[in-house]
């Protein structure tokens, strides 16, 4: 159990210590100072936690790299118990743990227990695979190459960050550009997957101008100004579309609303007229 | 530290070069912090460099307003145009995309593509919209940078054999349709 | 008439600034009527000469695929970001991972990322690098289920300002266990 407080105590200097540098898990962290068996962590580092990780992987590539231990020769008991420890704290402060986790996990108890059972003989023709934690170090090696490529691609110069692409104007093109044919249902297609990744994304606010209502109420005033009086269907634009239409309705209902414009109608069912209130 | 007069028409002529509208003395003043920029006459008798060097290139400095261009000159336009001939289009999915956005929340900036879409938009997307008339500018949004507002022509109307925009499939189906597909998706991600 | 040299450097330098994509050797040589084309050879030299003339300048001209663009020097960024419109936009580790994995391993299925990064893969993410094209479908893996197997796009190369795949950090020695890990497995639920 000593060596469980050991790097339990790692753990949550490293947390407490504010920063968890999770890109640069080649550095292992080195110091280490006896702290209390009961991981306590701050508030602010939980946050850091859940989003540290990208996977169970990446977790137990980080705990190999703290320890300085080797890839392809993991003290399995060790590591099983430190990663146990990570699963623990994840699961306290109730982080909605991916199965994964709890595979590697499972994997990981596994492994620990063949290591402990005597060479089986009716296994001797898998000589080569005789060493159970040759696969996950394959993954684990696998992955942290994957790691690394992304941070470098991550710094690689881009476009409309580091570079940006020079134009310069061509001459007037005298014609359309012709396309393939597009049906109408392809551009409905487009527009779905707009809305499920906007609804995936961070919460996207599709808030409408205010200001853009108070621009209609202005040019209704002005069409009225010139026009006198206006019929009800005339107000509205059909091409400015469904919220268009919906927009001058209510500026159609504010300056109803503010005595600016009054509605008429001569008979029943006889169309209705706007016009000024002067 | 101020940058060197090299420095300063070479970033001239870049930001040039890379914006998407024209450019004016200001804005190029404008890049540098207020205790380093340049004096105007600098950025001038930078512009007026570059003029000079492009006198025998394929492409000319002007002024278009107060704002300075890059654009090709009018003696190589017949090569030019074979270019745009060229390339077979394809329509790109983030050509469908950004089109299904101006259809259906329009009028809408750049900005709100950009937000709705989470990726930025390119320059050649909107210019391929305007350029076959399928959307157009419907005056500026009344926000700080007065940002253009887009929205679809009757040339879009017509294309997509709509009387019009009303014969859209409604926003809210669409949505509910769309959000049940993402929650299948993502609940049975194995099911590829 | 053929065209002389200067000619043919001014029409390259402009075809390449007036296209709104890279633009190859061959596209260039085909501006010309067939009897009239300039030599590869030439529109290569004429290309590498513009390179250097742009030695001293804001902005270079940079192989992308087969195609050639200007674009300005990373040097000059902070200034051209002020001017620039858009926001560049931040992309999570998960998705910088995903995207790895398509351009390391090419073609991959989901699953095959999901084995290498050990977590099922995000739908957002894959709708993202979709939707910014720098990833596309490149038909089905012959296993049960017919899973969509994804290879990046030239899309990723202009993006990233890659010459060609190969520019990518070399694989090291592990490249080949890695992707022996990999096999191992997938083959053991899809018996391939």
């Amino acid at each position: 159990m000593r060596f469980a407080d050991t790097s339990a105590q790692g753990d949550t200097g490293r947390l407490t210590g504010g920063v968890i540098d999770i890109n640069q898990g080649g550095e292992a962290s080195s110091a280490t100072h006896p702290i209390p068996s009961d991981v306590y962590i701050p508030e602010d580092a939980l946050e850091v936690i859940t989003q540290a990780f990208e996977g169970p992987l990446d977790l137990l590539l980080y705990l190999i790299r703290k320890n300085k231990f080797d890839v392809l020769d993991i003290p399995v008991a060790e590591i099983a118990e430190q990663y146990a420890r990570y699963i623990d704290v994840m699961q306290k402060i109730q982080l909605e743990l991916a199965g994964e986790y709890l595979a590697i996990a499972a994997t990981l108890a596994y492994i620990k227990s063949r290591m402990l059972l005597p060479p089986d003989e009716d296994e001797t023709e898998e000589d080569e695979e005789a060493d159970p934690r040759l696969e996950l170090a394959r993954r684990l090696e696998a992955y942290d190459q994957i790691r690394k490529f992304a941070q470098q691609l991550e710094a690689r110069p881009r476009v409309g960050r580091d570079i940006f692409v020079a134009h310069a104007l061509g001459p007037p093109v005298p014609k359309k550009v012709i396309f393939e044919a597009v049906e109408l249902t392809d551009l409905i297609d487009a527009f779905k997957s707009v809305l499920r990744v906007a609804e995936l994304s961070a919460p996207i606010q599709m808030k409408r101008e205010p200001l853009f209502v108070k621009d209609k109420v202005k040019m209704i005033v002005a069409r009225l100004e010139e026009a006198e009086q206006l019929r009800f269907d005339q107000i509205f634009d059909r091409e400015e579309g469904r919220l268009g239409l919906v927009v001058t309705f209510l500026a159609l209902l504010e300056l109803i609303n503010s005595n600016l414009i009054y509605a008429v109608q001569t008979a029943h069912n006889s169309p209705i007229h706007i016009k000024l209130n002067r | 530290m101020p940058v060197s007069y090299q420095e300063l028409k070479n970033i001239t002529e870049a930001a040039i070069l890379t914006a998407e509208v024209p450019v004016s003395v200001a804005q190029i003043r404008s890049l540098f912090p207020i205790d380093e920029a340049p004096e105007r006459a600098q950025i001038n008798r930078a512009i007026q460099e570059i003029q000079q060097d492009c006198e025998t290139r394929g492409i000319e400095l002007k002024k278009i307003g107060d704002g300075y261009r890059f654009q090709s000159r009018p003696k190589y336009a017949a090569w030019l145009l074979k270019l745009s001939e060229l390339r077979p289009r394809r329509y790109s999915r983030a050509l469908m995309e950004t089109l299904s956005i101006i259809a259906f929340r329009q009028p809408v900036t750049r900005g709100d593509i950009e937000n709705i879409r989470g990726v930025s938009v390119s320059t050649e997307i909107m210019r391929t919209l305007l350029s076959n008339e399928w959307i157009e500018q419907a005056g500026h949004k009344q926000v700080p940078g007065r940002p253009a507002l887009f929205r679809t022509t009757r040339g879009f109307l017509e294309y997509f054999n709509l009387e019009s925009l009303d014969d859209l499939p409604a926003l809210d189906l669409l949505e509910r349709q769309a959000s049940d597909a993402a929650e299948v998706s993502e609940s049975a991600p194995s099911q590829e």
